[in-house]
Formats: structure tokens, sequence, C-alpha cells
């Protein structure tokens, strides 16, 4: 194996770890690595292999699905069966109501989202977060994301344990996170 | 088998007599026929066609000869018996005019626990509570006095009835068939029904007894009770009863 | 008897056979990559019907390209060299102008064939020789 | 009398069913146990409604369906269909997302997630098993059996849940003195006892009884029952009598259902039942009571 | 300075590593060959092979050397080697229909169609302990050749194919039906086990279990603590063909042969459905182990016990304490120092001693 | 690659960075950020065994070499000791197969690798805890069926958990409960902290490190996220209490706020030492 593939790997996991940990703070996966698709291909390498499949929340995200399955071998699967989705134009167009969010007994058999945004910035947004991860609250702004998402979002993750993780991949290949049990109050954005 | 004795047949409204009195009870048509399942389905017929009605204050005794379906008559009224057919229309003072055939049954135990009563030949013991808390709980619960009063009012009943207070503490089921009767009467008058329906009462009571259990149903009226009743003895429906229904010979 | 894969065939050579082998293979055969070992999850049918993993093989994979065609091969255990020939030997097979090769190839094929018959053969004679041989007993 | 539960049309099925199954079972077929498929239809279409302050019984056979009814609506096992709706009451306000918007019904429970179903019924529920291992722990005290459900509902105090014990525990007089001892030192009636005051410990509006009374000595058997009918009228509780024995249902319920093979084949007022009995399976039930 | 118990170990634990090399690579003896280990320990090797969950018979003859013999530790050294490789995919569905039997016995009828071929096995033999080594095991090994492969060919010798015993029971409908999945087998090296577990997973991880834990919760149910009284209806060991797709062509393939035992057992029978049947029960696992093959075969059989009634029936209990590696390694855990939870457990002994002495 | 270079050139050089191929990484991956997502609740997943025994940290080697960059400095401790066998083993490993650096300064660590214990001082913001794992199931002392205790989180059904605390007070006046103290994690998850003893239980709460659990034998991932309530279970009138140190000293530093180990002397007599070595050594320097 190409051993600065790999370490480039544990990297960008390191990124997503931290971002996941500390919802609303803004990563990089990698120095070399400064748009988009290459930080989806290197998010998908990181994460995915032919054991859990992907799918696009609408059908122009379909060249996404590919970037992911190209890069990870992952399998692309039905909507309501992946495990990771890919949002792309900022939009789920609905879809999250229909992915998988877990059961009771193993809420962690859940999608996880990705945006694709123009850019997400650590403060600035209207909405107040708090939670784990969160000393007191934050208020992360992402640009490039349907408004609508938020209600969709928080829908999803009204049944806590049970909700979907997401993440917003800008324009720049910049990440930030916002796992299920982030709470978000206020704002429409 | 005969029609029973019809007291005023062209009567089309129960709630008004043409005395001017409530009609409390309006019993149109009545029949009730068994129909026993482990026999091969036979059908057994008891009371066919009964109609008569019962105004409010009046006390009305059931008469005919045994086996006549006396008693049938008073269960459908009480709803032991489901009617198979007619209609049993009764003024409840909270819930208008009803057909007993017919009501709901949380609406009939409403009745039960707030206007009707029964006192059956038999006392039916609850283990393990005594004569006096047997007397006071329905005092308790359904006149709503407290623990203390309604044990008062229950000894006094007692007392009447000449209950040794001895007794009063120990459970029924002991007793002698008179004296679980005399409990048994003292619990059905101790809150007061609207109606009371009596099925033999005093068939096992000493001639002292039944004079104490004519006074308090004397008592009731007094109050506003209307009673309906089958007495063994003819005598003592006379005595007792405004007036006596007739219900038919069994065919 | 099932006849002998070349996999097989080839993961029973000796070691000279195998060198052999070696020698003769084109230089321009392509590894896309090397070969690996690995494991195979073993999928197994039981008596019953039922399908369920009954454990995982080492093996050695290898892939090849020779003349625009693919060959692959999987050999049971650790040997990357047996794992080659017989991957390059598929697509000797497959690709035009390898018969010469094959040629070359064959009578050590052959003689690897043949040994790993011979042994089979020991096994199958050996269980014959412990079958139970019932008599029936006469005025039955 | 307004009702607390209703429960509409449930049914519970072990198997998968066929065509012939709805034919092959049930009281008229005299099995709950379908030929074809062997499926067993341990509870059909059963509906009922309880009101506040009453004591409904269900009585049947061993295999009628009766106890499965009750685990259902107690969430132990999961219907097959049918739905079952909540009054709207204060303990069960706390609930997330159990009444709509101005119901005075709430949404179908057996739909809920287990977490907000567990809930509710600890809210609501107090349920009394037959045999008392299944709605005790043998080996924690009597004190801690009556503390569980205390402390499932968020209670904290160690002060006021051994309070809240004695008090149950003296009302089901259990000698305080023994209070830290575990029930399996316990007769059985004593456990019963113990079993009763748990279910009572979340102060529930309604008690699911489950043949409470099978199995003890009759003197204990007077005891219990008569506990049950004061604690019924003390407490204002709603009960559901689930019990083979006519004289139990007689002694406490004033509403009856008969149930058979999984179906409910009469209703009515519980003296009616036993005096005038429609169905000619409840006319052999009565028939063969012991007087 | 005074002894300190803080610190330390580091060059004690780089010694203990080395003296155990040390004492595995003997004193006098000469080096112990790999191919002697195969060969002549092949037993051993099988078990680890099976227990290892990897079929891999040079890794594990290296594993049961650098083990000295302690098969636990061998199975284990063979799963970490493991971890390291790739999956490079599965196999197609193997049929052990294809075997290449070695031996293949039934207990339950005399004469079985196929015919009861005893093959290698110890179990004819006396168990006297043979105090006089060999004189000359190579003479020996030429007079075991001249008898089994000098004389005339036996008539008939073996059919490449053996019908199954079971399958005769099933042609009269005299043996349940086990319902089977339709589904892909749940891959229980891939995911946590969930309970209750697919049959499937269940063989899965019987596959790779412990031979003597195996044996011994089978044993707790035949002798009474359970219900299943099995006649092995048909033991098989052989080889099995290792199916291969072609992943350009779609060609199936061989790639070589997996040495298999496989158990199928008949137990005492009941009507599930108003037909009484006889219960069924498979142990399949790598290599000639007979007695881990039986053992899984009843235990597949009590874990489908519909209602649970003892501890070799149930799932969790069985699955979850078979495994050899994971007990082998939490038991040889407690050795790690424990002292903080030691040290702990004293301030709660001591808190409580307090208490009870203050209410005295 | 041509057939001639492959054959002539040397052997490859076996294993991978970090040695679990990349499967088992990614398996572990996805695994710790739902665990990160759901705070104390136990995520599934494959667990392949190691070269160090079931029992010996598995869960927490396979987290670390999931995410182990080459220059991370890496810190691993076992009861609080850096030169324990445990400790000295696992280090020789991700020396040998990643390359890292190890020191025995939690300062300078940017990955601490522990069992039983969290070091004395105060964690940061850059730093992650793996911590070993034998029991990830807090419930497990109550309920030994898996599928109970599954249902038992899925329900939030933590009654008899609480029973079992009642009951110990009721009978001993005290919880008997030492180490895996349990905790509600972010008001919702009944989490087993790993056994690190009650002293080390508040370090947990508002955090400014990540945590992770790593149940290797078991397969389980959980972890705490920086700035989540971790909340030891405890009464209004019984509260959780640390171990008791008062009136100790370290012998060695003569530290008073610390975790003590305590030392019996070969005259009998006992002595204390901070469990935390390396907090030990830097107050000593």
């Amino acid at each position: 194996m190409n051993r600065a593939f790999t370490i480039e790997e544990h990297g960008a996991f390191r990124s997503l770890l931290d971002a996941m940990s500390r919802p609303g703070t803004v990563h990089r996966l990698s120095d070399s690595v400064a748009d988009r698709d290459g930080a989806l291909a290197l998010l998908a390498r990181t994460l995915l292999d032919a054991e859990v499949s992907v799918a696009g929340a609408a059908a122009d995200d379909e060249p996404s699905v590919r970037t992911v399955a190209r890069a990870s071998g992952c399998r692309v699967a039905e909507l309501s069966e992946a495990d990771f989705v890919v949002a792309g134009r900022g939009s789920s167009a609905g879809a999250v109501s229909r992915v998988r969010t877990g059961t009771p007994d193993w809420p962690d058999s859940s999608a996880t989202l990705v945006y694709l945004v123009d850019s997400v910035a650590q403060e600035g947004g209207d909405a107040v977060w708090t939670g784990p991860g969160i000393p007191g609250e934050r208020s992360p702004k992402v640009e490039g994301l349907d408004p609508a998402e938020w209600e969709r979002l928080r829908e999803a993750n009204s049944g806590y344990p049970i909700g979907i993780d997401c993440f917003f991949l800008d324009a720049s290949g910049r990440i930030l996170a916002i796992p299920r049990s982030t709470r978000v109050r206020g704002g429409s954005r | 088998m005969n029609p029973a004795i019809q007291m005023e047949p062209n009567m089309s409204d129960p709630s008004s007599a043409p005395s001017g009195r409530t009609r409390m009870l309006s019993i149109r048509n009545l029949s009730k026929t068994f129909k026993l399942h482990m026999l091969g389905g036979v059908e057994l017929p008891a009371v066919s066609g009964v109609s008569f009605d019962v105004l409010q204050g009046e006390f009305v005794g059931l008469a005919g000869p045994s086996g006549a379906g006396k008693s049938t008559v008073l269960k459908c009224i009480h709803r032991t018996y489901l009617a198979s057919s007619g209609e049993i229309l009764y003024a409840s003072s909270r819930q208008g005019k009803l057909d007993l055939a017919r009501l709901p049954e949380p609406d009939v135990l409403e009745l039960r626990r707030t206007e009707i009563g029964f006192v059956s030949q038999f006392l039916r013991v609850i283990p393990r509570v005594g004569a006096q808390d047997l007397v006071a709980e329905p005092i308790r619960i359904r006149l709503g006095l407290d623990a203390p009063a309604a044990a008062a009012r229950a000894a006094e009943l007692l007392d009447r009835l000449r209950i040794p207070r001895r007794l009063f503490f120990a459970y029924p089921a002991t007793f002698s068939g008179g004296e679980q009767q005399r409990v048994n009467i003292a619990r059905a008058v101790a809150w007061e029904p609207r109606l009371l329906l009596l099925d033999e009462p005093t068939a096992s009571l000493d001639a002292a007894s039944v004079e104490t259990v004519v006074e308090l149903f004397a008592e009731l009226r007094r109050g506003g009770a209307t009673l309906v009743g089958i007495f063994h003895d003819p005598e003592l429906l006379e005595r007792i009863a405004d007036r006596t229904v007739r219900i038919g010979d069994p065919g | 008897m099932r006849e002998p894969s070349l996999c097989e065939i080839v993961a029973a050579c000796d070691e000279p056979s195998l060198t052999r082998l070696l020698e003769l293979l084109p230089d321009d055969i392509e590894l896309p990559r090397a070969p690996r070992d690995g494991v195979v999850l073993m999928t197994c049918r039981e008596g019953l019907g039922e399908t369920f993993h009954l454990g995982e093989v080492m093996v050695t994979e290898s892939l090849v390209r020779w003349r625009d065609a693919d060959g692959y091969a999987v050999v049971v255990g650790d040997d990357a060299r047996r794992s080659l020939v017989a991957a390059a030997i598929d697509v000797l097979r497959a690709a035009d102008g390898g018969q010469a090769i094959l040629a070359d190839m064959e009578p050590l094929l052959s003689r690897s064939r043949e040994a790993l018959l011979s042994r089979r053969g020991e096994d199958a004679r050996a269980a014959a020789s412990t079958k139970v041989e019932f008599d029936l007993l006469p005025g039955a | 009398m307004d009702a607390l539960l209703r429960v509409h049309g449930i049914t519970r099925r072990y198997g998968s069913g066929c065509p012939q199954c709805l034919d092959n079972t049930g009281a008229a077929a005299g099995t709950n146990r379908c030929d074809a498929c062997g499926s067993v239809w341990a509870c059909r279409d059963v509906s009922l409604e309880l009101r506040a302050e009453e004591a409904l019984g269900i009585v049947g056979e061993s295999g009628s369906g009766k106890s499965t009814l009750v685990k259902l609506l107690h969430f132990d096992d999961a219907a097959t269909s049918g739905y079952v709706e909540l009054a709207r009451m204060p303990a069960l306000e706390g609930v997330d997302d159990l009444y709509a918007e101005g119901c005075d019904w709430s949404r179908d429970v057996l739909s809920m997630d287990r977490y907000r179903q567990r809930k509710a019924r600890d809210a609501s529920m107090g349920i009394v098993y037959q045999h008392p291992h299944l709605g005790l722990r043998m080996g924690v005290s009597a004190g801690g059996n009556v503390a569980e459900r205390l402390l499932s509902a968020g209670w904290r105090s160690i002060a006021a849940m051994r309070a809240r014990a004695s008090e149950l525990l003296e009302r089901t007089e259990i000698p305080l003195s023994r209070m830290d001892e575990p029930p399996r030192n316990f007769s059985g009636g004593m456990q019963q006892r113990v079993q009763i005051a748990k279910a009572l410990s979340g102060d529930p509006a309604i008690l699911l009884l489950d043949e409470v009374t099978t199995g003890l000595d009759l003197s204990v058997q007077a005891r219990v029952l008569d506990m049950i009918r004061t604690l019924r009228e003390e407490l204002r509780l709603s009960m559901l009598v689930v019990s083979h024995d006519l004289g139990v249902i007689n002694l406490l319920c004033q509403r009856t259902m008969v149930m058979k093979n999984g179906q409910v084949v009469e209703s009515g007022l519980t003296d009616q039942i036993l005096q005038d009995p429609q169905h000619g399976y409840t006319q052999l039930l009565v028939a063969s009571q012991l007087q | 300075m005074s002894y300190v118990a803080v610190q330390g170990g580091r060059e004690a634990i780089e010694r203990a590593c080395e003296s155990y090399e040390h004492r595995r690579l003997g004193r006098d003896s000469a080096p112990l060959g790999l191919d002697q280990i195969r060969e002549q320990l092949h037993l051993a090797v099988d078990r680890v092979m099976g227990e290892g969950g990897l079929y891999a018979p040079e890794h594990a003859a290296l594993a049961l050397r650098q083990a000295a013999g302690d098969t636990f530790e061998a199975a284990f050294l063979l799963r970490a080697h493991r971890a390291t490789l790739p999956r490079i995919g599965e196999s197609k569905v193997c049929s052990t229909g294809e075997m290449r039997v070695i031996r293949r016995i039934s207990s339950a009828f005399k004469d079985v169609p196929g015919g009861q071929i005893l093959g290698p096995t110890s179990d004819y033999s006396l168990r006297l302990l043979e105090l006089d080594p060999l004189d000359d095991p190579q003479a020996r090994k030429a007079y075991l050749r001249e008898r089994l492969f000098g004389g005339t060919e036996p008539a008939g010798g073996i059919p490449d194919e053996f019908p199954r015993v079971v399958d005769l029971l099933r042609a009269e409908g005299l043996v349940e039906d086990v319902s089977t999945e339709a589904s892909e087998p749940f891959d229980i090296t891939r995911r946590s086990m969930v309970y209750p577990a697919p049959r499937n997973a269940r063989l899965q991880s019987l596959a790779r279990g412990e031979t003597g834990a195996l044996l011994f919760l089978a044993y707790s149910s035949m002798r009474g603590y359970g219900h299943i009284h099995p006649t092995l209806a048909e033991l098989r060991v052989g080889y099995v063909p290792l199916w291969m797709e072609h992943p350009k062509t779609g060609e199936p393939f061989v790639a070589g042969e997996v040495l298999a035992t496989e158990a199928e057992v008949v137990s005492r029978f009941s009507d599930p459905n108003g037909d009484p049947k006889f219960h069924l029960g498979c142990g399949m696992c790598f290599g000639q182990n007979e007695i881990k093959a039986i053992s899984m075969g009843v235990l597949d059989r009590c874990l489908r016990s519909a209602s649970p009634s003892c501890p070799a029936e149930d799932q969790e209990f069985v699955l979850y304490h078979a495994d050899g590696i994971e007990s082998m390694g939490f038991s040889n855990h407690w050795k790690l120092p424990h002292y903080v939870d030691f040290l702990s457990d004293l301030d709660r002994l001591r808190k409580a001693r307090e208490v009870a002495h203050a209410g005295a | 690659m041509r057939v001639r270079e492959w054959m002539d050139r040397d052997t490859a050089p076996k294993g991978t960075f970090a040695f679990l191929d990349d499967g088992a990484k990614k398996d572990v991956r996805r695994a710790l950020l739902k665990a990160v997502a759901i705070p104390g609740y136990q995520v599934p997943y494959g667990s392949r065994e190691m070269p160090l025994a079931r029992g010996w940290g598995t869960g927490g080697i396979q987290i670390t070499l999931s995410m182990l960059l080459p220059d991370d400095v890496v810190k691993v401790i076992d009861q609080g000791c850096d030169g324990s066998v445990n400790a000295v083993n696992i280090k020789k490993f991700y020396e040998r197969t990643a390359r890292v650096k190890i020191t025995t300064d939690t300062a300078l660590a940017s990955v601490i690798q522990t069992r039983h214990r969290i070091p004395e001082e105060k964690m940061t913001d850059r730093q992650i805890l793996v911590l070993q794992v034998p029991y990830p199931e807090a419930l497990r002392e109550v309920e030994p069926s898996e599928a109970q205790t599954r249902r038992m989180h899925a329900e939030a059904d933590y009654g008899r958990m609480w029973l079992h605390l009642y009951e110990d007070i009721v009978r001993f006046g005290e919880i008997r409960i030492a180490y895996r103290y349990p905790c509600t994690v972010n008001g919702r998850h009944v989490m087993d902290p790993s056994p690190i003893p009650r002293w080390d239980v508040p370090k947990l709460h508002m955090a400014d490190t990540l945590f992770l659990f790593g149940a290797g034998r078991e397969r389980r991932i959980y972890a705490v996220p920086p700035h989540t309530r971790v909340e030891p279970l405890e009464f209004d009138d019984h509260r959780f209490r640390v171990e008791d140190f008062s009136g100790k000293a370290c012998a060695r530093c003569g530290a008073t706020d610390t975790f003590l180990d305590e030392i019996l002397m070969p005259d009998g007599t006992r002595t204390h030492f901070c469990s935390d070595s390396g907090h030990c050594d830097k107050r000593r320097a």
C-alpha cells in the first residue's frame, strides 16, 4: 500500500474526529487538498470501503456519488439503505427524512450526511448551537446551505439518540460537523 | 301464557301520569327467554308481554304464582337479566328518560351507584369485611359521608335490626340466615336509593324483624323513594304495597 | 475424481519445475499490482442447507496483464511465486500468442498434475482399504 | 364516568398467518392455532374501554388470551395489529409527544418507541403478576422493590423513597421490620402483597392484575382480595382484573369480558354475566363454577 | 534511596521475553522443523487452524512452534496475524458434497449407502502408551505403505460423492426442516454479534470456538443439563475444494483444497407442527477435529431451542464464552497489575466497615 | 511493474503503517465518529485480533492505530505508570509499527493511551485520551444478557442500576462499587468509564479533552467528547465520593492531592506513592 496515502488518511481522520467532537469548528482534511472534490475523495478513502455504501440525496448528486465510490471502493445503494449520503448543492432535497436514522436498540445504524456547501465558518451564524463538544455555545456559519435543511435536521434528530450526523464540506475543502447530539436554537440558517 | 294485567295500556308518555305524579318506571311488553346452549340451544320462556307502570313514590308489589317470572321482571329492571324484547323505561333524576333494557353498561352502573338499589334473598358476602363495614361502605361511597359518620349510621341501622353489637366486626359469612338477611337489608337501605327493588327481602326473617324492615321501607318512602318488590307473604304484600301488579301464570 | 485445477497443479509443482516455469514466463507480462497474500472468507453450505462462513483461508492472489488480456489466480497458502505463475498461465491461455510458451510449460504441468493425482489416489486407496465390508448373513 | 384507556382491535399472532387462519381459529373453531400454517392467534381483535375508577374483569380458561392481553397492554409483548390510546392525564404530561395538541386522547401507544412506551407505562400503570417472581426481584429488599419504579421515575432521595416504601408496605400489611428483607424469605401471600405495593409505587391510575390470587391458600386469597378492594376505593384506581375464577371477578369487578381462544365472546355487567350468560361458553363456565 | 515500587519493569519485561524464547529453543535438542510439525503433529495444526479461524497449515505450524505447543497461544498468534492481512474476497458457496472423503462413518445405520469408511483415526487403537520407541521409523513407514497401497486395489474403491444420511432420512420425512436464511450470511469477524443471532452467525462463531469449550457445553446437554442425546448420523473428514470466481471472466475455479470435518447429529424427536420429527444439528470445522464437529452439531441444535432451559441452550451464554482466544486473553489479563482497582476496593471495604462499626 | 522487476526486487516490507489493514481502520473510524455523536453509547464494531491478548488493551490499541500520525507524541500508561508491563508492550508495538515518539510527560503527549487511570495533570483540547476497557457495559453488574442491557439502554431503563446502588446503601451504608463507577453521559446514557478509580471520574465531566473508549474483546467503542456532562450516579442524600487519602501524602514527591498507591514495605508498614508516575517525576524534578 502507498504509505503516503495511508498517512494522509490518518490525518484526515484526525480532522474528521476533531470536527465531530467539537461541533461548529472548522477543519481542513489535508494541507494538500484545497478543493471540494479532492476533499470528498479523501473523506471517502478515510472512512469507506466495500463494507459500506453511499447514495446521493438527489439525482444530480450522481457525480459526487461516483467520486466517493471510486475513491473508496464502497457500494452504491438506495437512499434508504445507504451508510453515507452525499447532498450536493447544499440541499438534501428532503432526503433527510428518508435516510436511515437508526433504531432504539442500534441508534448507530444511521446514515452520515455530507453536504457540499460554499463555505463554512466557525462564527457569524445566527443560530445558537449547544451540546456535547461545545463550551457554552457556538454560532457557526454555513454558506450555501438550503435554510430548510436546519428544520429537517431538527426533525430527524428529535428522537435522540436516534438521528443522523452531518458534515459540511466547502468549496476550499474545509469541513465542519454537526452530530445528532447538538441542539440548535433560533435562526433560519 | 296470559299477559300480565296492564294498568294503563294506552300510556304513551311514561314521564307524566294522568294523576300528575311522575311515572318512575314504565315496563312495555317485556319478554325474557333463556336459551340454554348446553342443552342443545333449548329455549325457556320466563315472561312474555309484561307491561306496567310505577309512579314516583309508589310501592308496587309483584304478585303471581311461583314460577310466574316475578323475579325475572325485577332482575330485568336491575339489568341482572338482559330483556329479550320490550322496553323498561326509567325516569332518572339526572339522566332523564332511559330504557334500562338497552342502556350502555357504564350508565347502568352509574344508576346503580346513584339511584337504583336491589335487595336479593341472599346476602352477597364479601370475605374479610365485617358487618358494620359492609353496611357503612355504600354510605361512605354513595352518600359521601366520612368514615366515622358512615360507621355511626351503619351502627344505628344494625341496632334497629337487632344485630348484636358483638357481631358488628364479625364476618357475616358466619351469621345465621336471618342475621345475614338483616345485614343485607341494612346495606340496601343505608344509602337511600331512589328506586329500590326487593326480591323476597323478608323470607327468612322473624316477625319482629319484619316489622322493623317494614318501618325502614316506610322511612325510605317518606324520603321520596319508589319501591317495587316481591314478597312471599301475600298479607304482608297487601299491607305494605300501594297496589299489586299480577304477573301471569306460566304457559 | 475431480480434475485438478490450474491453481492446484501449479501449487503442487516441485521447486525445480516452479523455477523453470518462472523462467519461461514472457518478459512483458505486466503486474498491475504485486502478488499479495491475504485471506478469502470461505462460505459453505452445511448439511441442513444453511450457508455460513466456515472461516478464512490464507491465500495469495495475483493479477497480471499481457497483450490486452487479464490473468488471475488465487492459490491456497502464502506463496507469491506460485500464484504469479498460475495467473501468468491463465493469461497465456486467454491471450493470442501464448500457445508456444504454454507448449513449453505443458510437460512440467503435466508432471505436476500426475503427481497430484497420484497423491490423491493414495488417499482414496487408503480410504477404500478402511471401508467396512458387511457380510450378509445366510438365511436372511 | 370517563374512560382512561381505549383498546381497538388488538391482535397478537405468533407465526406467519395464512388465508385460512381466520376460519381455522377463534371461539367458534375451538382453537387459537391454525391447522394450515401453525400460527397461534393468542389474542384476536380485542377492543375494550376502561373507565376511571372501574374494575373490568376478563375471564376465561387458560389459553383464552386474557394474559396475553395484559402483556400487550403492559408492553411486555408487542401486538401484531390494533392500537391503544390513553386518556389525557396529568401524570402523562411529561411524556414527549404523547398527545397531539388539544387532543384528549394520546396517539397510539403501541406504535411509539419503547423509551416513551416505558415512560408512559411507568407513569400510568402498575401490574401484579400471578407469579411474584415475575413482578419482584426476589433477592432485592422489599423496600428496594418498591423503590425501583421510583428510581426509574427519577427519585433521587434515599430518605424520601424509604418513606414512600414504608407507607406502601404498611398499606399492604407488610411489617416494616421486614422492609429490608428480600421477598424470597416471604410467604406467597406476603410476596403478592409486596408486589401490590410495588405496583402502586408509581401512583398509577390503572392497575393490571393477572391472576393475582391463583395458587394462594383460600384464607390468604381473601386477605389479598380485600386489600385490593380497599386500595381501589381509597386510591380511586381503575383495574383490569384477569382471572379464570368467576368468584374473584364477581367480587372485584362491575363489568366483565369473557374470552375464549383469543376472542371476546361476551361482555356485560358482572352480575348479568353470572346470572344470565348469553354465550354457550359463558354458560358452561358459570355452570362449572364451584359455589 | 529506598526501594520505590512506582516505576519499573522495562528491562525485566525484555528479559522475560528472551527467557521464554530461550527455554522454547531447548537446551540439547535439535531445532524443530516446520514440516515435521505440519506432517507429524497435524491434528494440533488442525486444531489451531480451527480455533484461529484461519486455514493456513504452514502458519499454524509456525505458530505452534512459536507457542511451544500451547494451542491457545498458537491459535491466538494465527488470529493476530490474520488482522494484518487484507481480505481478498469471499469464496463462492462451497459444498461438502464435493468433499474428497478420507473418513466417513455413520452410527445411525450399520451399512449406509457409500459405506462406512473408517479412515485415519485413533479411535480403534489401544490407548497404550508406546514406551518402546520405534527401532526404525523409516522401515515402519515402508511397511505401512505396503499394507495400505501394496496389494491389489480394493474392489469398487470409494465413490466420488457420498449420499448424505440426513438426506435419506429427510426423503422419508423423518427429520425436521431447519429454516435457512435466504439472505447473505452474517459475518461475525466484521460485525459485532446481534442477539438473537441468526443461525449462520452461530455456526460461524462455533466453527472458530475452542474445542474444549464446545465439548464442555455440549457434554452438559448430553449428560442431563439439556435434552440433546445425539446419534451421529454422519461424520465426514476430507478435502473440500475452495471455489473462487475469476474477476474478469466470471468463471469459477478451484484455488485449492481445505481439509474439514463435518458432523450431522440427530436427536430425540418432537412434534413442532403435529408431525413428530427428529431434531438435527450440524457441526463443521477446519481440519480433522471430530470432537469439535460433534460438539458443535449438538450445540447447533441446543441453540435452536425455542425456550432455552439450560446454559447450553442460551445463545449469549454459549457464543460469548466459547471463543478460546477471547476467554484465554481475558483470563491472562488478570496477571496484569490491578493496583489501582484493588486500592479503590480497599477504600470501599474500609469505609463500609467504618459504617458497620459506627452502627454497632 | 514487469514480472522480472518483481522477481528481482527485494522482498517488499511486510505490514502496513500502523499495523492494521485499511478495512479494519475504517471500521474503527466509522465507529468512533458515531461514538462521538452519541456520547456514552456503545457502538459495535468488528474488532480485529491484535498481537496482544484480548484483555490487554486490544480495544484501545485499535483506536490508537486507526488515527495515529507519524508526528504524534504518544504516552502509554498502565495503572498510572509508564513503566508497567502492559504499557511497555504497547509502546514497543507503536514504536515498531508507526515510528511515533514516546514520552512519559503528559503535557508533551498528543495521544495518551491508558489502562485504569486518567493522568493527574489537567489535559488540554489538543490531546486525546484513549482508555482500554475490559467491560464496556455498565449494566452488566445487574444484567448478564446483552440483549437485555441493549433494551435497557434503548428505553433509558436504568432503574435496576439505581436499585443496585440503593440496595448497597441499605445493606452496607455505602455504595460498594469502587472503580468502573457508572456515570450518566449527556443526561441520557449510563456509561462504564473503564476501571478508573472514582478519583478520576470527575475529570471526565466538562473536560477540554476528547476521551475515547475501546473494548476489543467485547467489540465496543464509545466516547465522551469535550465539554460533555458526565455525572456519576448519586443520590441527593448520598453523594458520590472519591477515594479517601486524607492525612496521606506521596512518600516520594509529597503530593497530597493525587491518587496514591499503597505500598507494603518489607518491614510490614505501609507507605504511599503517586499512582501517576510521570506526574510524580515531574514534581520531583
